[in-house]
């Protein structure tokens, strides 16, 4: 089957859902900081503005409890709105009415108040922004029953989950690496709405299962590249979704290769790679070879300078080393 | 304060008036024995002295309106339509309560008559009714969404972003300040530089105005005014309503912060004695209709017990149900 | 060795740690919601506005991110200052300064903003106080770099942890679970400052090491002894400090009894216990004769009937069930 | 806006605080040029436009008082005191640098000069201002914290509650608001409904004037005098300096958001142009002694360039220090 495919970005892509969204549903707006004049602090809100008009594309002040309540309230209200908050350091200012209100109406209220609303924001490090705009706590959101979390690390990702996200009834957090949005690649027009319930496997392999997400997942390529020359067959699975998890596709996959390896660029403790790491111990202790193991960003704000940056994050050089020490141990 | 305009508000309304008050005052000091019971538990916050807030105001809202509320809500719920015998149903956490009966009394929801909670968090409320009045804008619609808040609430964060937010989008929200003096154990002027709250509020660019939330007939006037004012296409508005409460903050607060003798002189102004001798005074109503009316009130009080104990617990298999909305859309 | 013991309540011991702290520190000042007048709202700190006064005792608004802040700027300027957040719920609300101020400052400033802040909250289920009220978010905080978290499960630690806690250089987060503030017992008068960086072992036992902390310890001292008389030895170690673990005391453990189970009250996805079990398996794969497994909330907002909130919690019920499917796998 | 009072204030004073401004504006284009260069990287906000505010208000505080700043916090860091040379070395990241390279242009620190960031949480640093004069409160101690932020501030919920704890608790911080009119590209009528910050702030009850922040001489009056009162035993002071920023709002904005004109409009009332103007035709300075000065920043520039540029990194074995203190007490 040789699907149409256009070249594009992947912040384009999120523009174009964005746009296809406006106009397809008078229900969806769009509301965040500088997303409307400004453009987006990513540019991926770029040119809205013009297109749909301000009661459409909202700047709001700088506020982020007040707009991300009012998100919830206007989903609650019939609307289906889509926040963007600058990223993800800065909606640790409205953790209140995302865990307190946005993922526990719902439940609280016994079905009667689904909360409809979407909300992006960017995430990651590499881009030496230093300790207050580099964190990656998508994996730590993803603790919280009541959200989705999504992290769509490809282009036909970033526009089909964006799609499903505004389908579900549910409050989905969209996590957008920042070192993504300029990536080149191909759309698939007919791509259609994303599957926000299924991970996918990006590259088969008999060795070792490599669970990973968003950015990470290109270093994990890499790696899968390098180690395969040294006869090591990485299967790397993309989770796309951090909650839920997709546990069928996650552990089939383990009991094959039976060896699990997880990288994110989350702090290491209490990470979603822990929680993957006991889901495979759960669930396929048995099959497994080898210890599961884990390379994850070094437990420390994440300091400004290249060689720091890139010495806290993962790397295709930790993980190629994290792969050999793994098939060393022979069952 | 706002000047009590002399109003007519005849028998008829006054009786309604004076029910709702009076439904409320006996169905919370139901719900205060059936906590010493352990029929009730959890926190649960009374209203007592407070029922003119929110009978005043939700006099002046139509059904496609919306009300977000605190967990001193049961008030609200009462007034606002939400069923006698679905709220006590839910504060002895059974499923036929409003809220299935896993909110409890600081989480009554009723959707079908845009009650959105119950919300136990300080202000967290505030940018909820936000939202829900610019959905209304949005769709083109002229609904309002009224807000109810005590004044401790004034110094949290979230009321400083929303009432800027709201000012400066016109949106259709009443925001209701109960300011009943005290947050817990907090005095007004040991959280509040200033202490004026409807300057405050004026301060963000919205009419606000201050009442006697112990006179329901000034509540109600002053939630018209603005209720109409929004209709016709203005933005947010503000009411302090001055009140005080009777009785501890929740079942567990042995009251030290304050004088017995300052209650005591609060209590002469409580809403239901000063309406009743008005509206006598007037000839508007007489005694009868008071007893008349308290019976009722205590006869839908012990029916609503009646619901409560006879209903079903949800079953345990439901748990989580619900922490993700069904059916997908 | 007969240590001289006086009878208390693990609030009084809290409460006698302030004082003393008080008595003997000047840089020491507290400051929270209602602490003062009305005496706490879960009484902790009842009186001691009448003997310190209204400067050191300090009432404030309701601002949970001010008066933390304010927190941290007074522990920059010198002072040891004791803040108190009713609830962990509560806390969402002063996030950001927990987490990007308190635990970044010292790293970002390369050591010289070091923040000696306590600050103290009320955490844990069980008094049907529902969806805002109820949830255990320390296994969440765990997380997070730059912090030390503790949880006193006993009398001698909650004095213990609040004496250690003012003497660390670094900002500490005390869990104090709801359940617990009432419980009476012994107070060991000469027991001193508590180690913050140790687990203890509160039960010995050959068959499973159980891990946990706080209240769920009782739950899991009762599971080991109906499970004593069906011939299973359960070892239960307390954490007592959740971040940083104690690996060493925790794995010897378990490489002496084969099998770990956490039992914790957060949500089970992303929490503490899923941190616990990788660590387990990470330094101790080959020493284990079954999976490990975790018993912890529900993963739902907690809700107010009883009998839910019952079913949402780890009960011993839950943890004998654990324990008796961890040992009928044999080696 | 406060009438600025004539003031004499004498040919060295002059000097110094052009040689302050300069020091600034010459500093900052040279790391406009090396982050093109790509020496600097990250995210680079420059303060010009804007020197007169943080010169001005440093010259009211002393070695005892703190400072609390924003992510634009070069000028001030200059003009308190840090070191030219460790703060080039941090724009660089290098070990030397004011943080030991790890915070960069966001996050200068020197705690030896009481200099407390380069916060990057907008409105992050308010209730750590407040902290830090709450605490020579209770050490009997009469230093104050200056606080910087801009007018995009006022609106996050920080702004309210740490400027009602400030008053409330009569806490010596010097509240001051840059505004430039714009937070990134959200013209302030864009995000507030009152815009008159002044005014906001004075709303709880404190002090609070606004100045020409293009005029240094009567910022420095301003701060001298809100700090003067604060030493007295005064609470907090609230200083709205009305100012612009030149450039871009980082070196990512292509500024679409306003008029090239309303910049160069703007550009005439410099606060570098002006100031020089009026001091020659006070007949304070002379044209070679703004040359001198001018020569002089520059030579500190390349010296401080020479001094980053030959700094070593942090070794990255040491990437895991600090984020405890050591050693412990
Ligand atoms: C953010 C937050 N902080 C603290 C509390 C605990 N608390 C519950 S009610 C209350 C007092 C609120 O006072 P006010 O807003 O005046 O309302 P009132 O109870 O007087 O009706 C406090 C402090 C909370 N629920 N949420
Ligand atoms: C809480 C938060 N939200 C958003 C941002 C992104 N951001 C950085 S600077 C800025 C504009 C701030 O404007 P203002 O306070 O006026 O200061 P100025 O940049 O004009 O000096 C924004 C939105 C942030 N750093 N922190
Ligand atoms: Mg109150
Ligand atoms: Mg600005």
């Amino acid at each position: 089957m040789s699907a149409s495919v256009s070249r594009t970005t992947y912040r384009e892509a999120l523009r174009g859902a964005l746009r296809e969204a406006l106009t397809a549903d008078p229900r969806v707006f769009l509301m965040g900081e500088d997303i409307g004049r400004y453009g987006g602090c990513y540019a991926v809100t770029k040119s809205l503005l013009a297109e749909f008009g301000e009661e459409r594309i909202r700047d709001t002040p700088l506020s982020e409890s007040a707009f991300v309540g009012a998100g919830i309230g206007a989903a609650l209200g019939g609307m289906r709105p889509i926040v963007e908050i600058m990223t993800v350091n800065f909606s640790l200012l409205a953790l209140d009415q995302i865990l307190n209100n946005a993922a526990t109406l719902c439940h609280m209220s016994a079905g009667q108040c689904p909360v409809p609303l979407v909300i992006r924001m960017a995430t990651g490090a590499g881009r030496q922004l230093a300790a207050q705009h580099s964190h990656s706590l998508e994996g730590w959101y993803a603790h919280i029953p009541g959200l989705r979390i999504v992290a769509p690390a490809t282009i036909d990702d970033a526009r089909g989950m964006l799609r499903a996200a505004l389908l579900c009834p549910d409050p989905v957090l969209m996590f957008e690496h920042i070192g993504l949005f300029n990536m080149e690649g191909d759309l698939t027009e007919a791509a259609g709405v994303a599957d926000i319930e299924r991970a996918a496997i990006r590259r088969t392999g008999r060795d070792i299962t490599v669970l990973t997400y968003g950015a990470s997942l290109y270093r994990c390529l890499e790696a899968a590249t390098e180690l395969s020359a040294a006869g090591i067959e990485l299967e790397v699975v993309d989770l796309r979704t951090l909650r839920p998890l997709d546990d069928a596709t996650i552990i089939k996959s383990v009991r094959r290769t039976r060896r699990a390896l997880m990288v994110d660029e989350g702090w290491k403790s209490g990470g979603l790679s822990a929680e993957l790491g006991m889901r495979v111990v759960e669930q396929a202790f048995f099959d497994l070879d080898a210890p599961v193991m884990r390379v994850c960003t070094a437990e420390v704000p994440i300091p400004y300078p290249k060689h720091l940056e890139d010495a806290a994050l993962p790397s295709v050089g930790r993980i190629v080393a994290a792969a050999h020490a793994m098939v060393a141990h022979e069952p | 304060m706002e000047p009590v305009v002399a109003h007519d508000i005849g028998r008829g309304h006054a009786l309604h008036l004076l029910a709702q008050m009076l439904r409320i005052r006996q169905f919370e000091d139901r719900c205060a024995r059936l906590y010493t019971e352990q029929k009730i538990r959890g926190f649960l916050h009374l209203y007592n002295g407070e029922e003119a807030v929110a009978v005043g105001v939700m006099q002046a809202l139509g059904v496609a309106d919306s009300v977000v509320a605190t967990y001193r809500e049961h008030g609200h719920a009462l007034a606002r339509g939400v069923p006698m015998n679905a709220l006590m149903a839910e504060m002895y956490g059974r499923r036929t309560g409003s809220s299935g009966g896993r909110g409890g009394s600081m989480h009554v929801f009723d959707v079908s008559r845009h009650f959105y909670g119950g919300n136990a968090i300080v202000g967290g409320g505030l940018p909820i009714a936000a939202g829900l009045a610019l959905a209304q804008r949005l769709r083109g619609l002229d609904g309002v969404a009224a807000c109810f808040f005590g004044e401790g609430a004034v110094a949290e964060g979230e009321f400083h972003e929303t009432l800027n937010l709201a000012a400066l989008w016109h949106l259709p929200v009443l925001f209701i300040c109960e300011n009943n003096l005290y947050a817990m154990g907090t005095a007004l002027a040991r959280s509040e530089a200033i202490t004026d709250i409807r300057a405050k509020a004026a301060a963000y660019g919205q009419p606000a105005v201050a009442v006697d939330g112990m006179d329901v007939i000034a509540v109600e006037a002053a939630a018209q005014r603005a209720v109409k004012a929004m209709r016709g296409g203005g933005g947010s508005h503000f009411l302090e309503c001055r009140t005080y409460r009777f009785r501890a903050h929740s079942m567990f607060d042995a009251q030290l912060y304050r004088d017995k003798a300052e209650v005591e002189e609060w209590r002469k102004r409580g809403p239901l004695i000063t309406f009743t001798t008005r509206c006598k005074a007037q000839g508007l109503i007489a005694e009868e209709d008071f007893l008349r009316l308290e019976r009722q009130a205590d006869a839908e009080v012990d029916a609503a017990v009646m619901f409560a104990e006879g209903s079903d617990w949800e079953p345990v298999a439901d748990l989580e149900r619900y922490v993700y909305a069904e059916p997908r859309a």
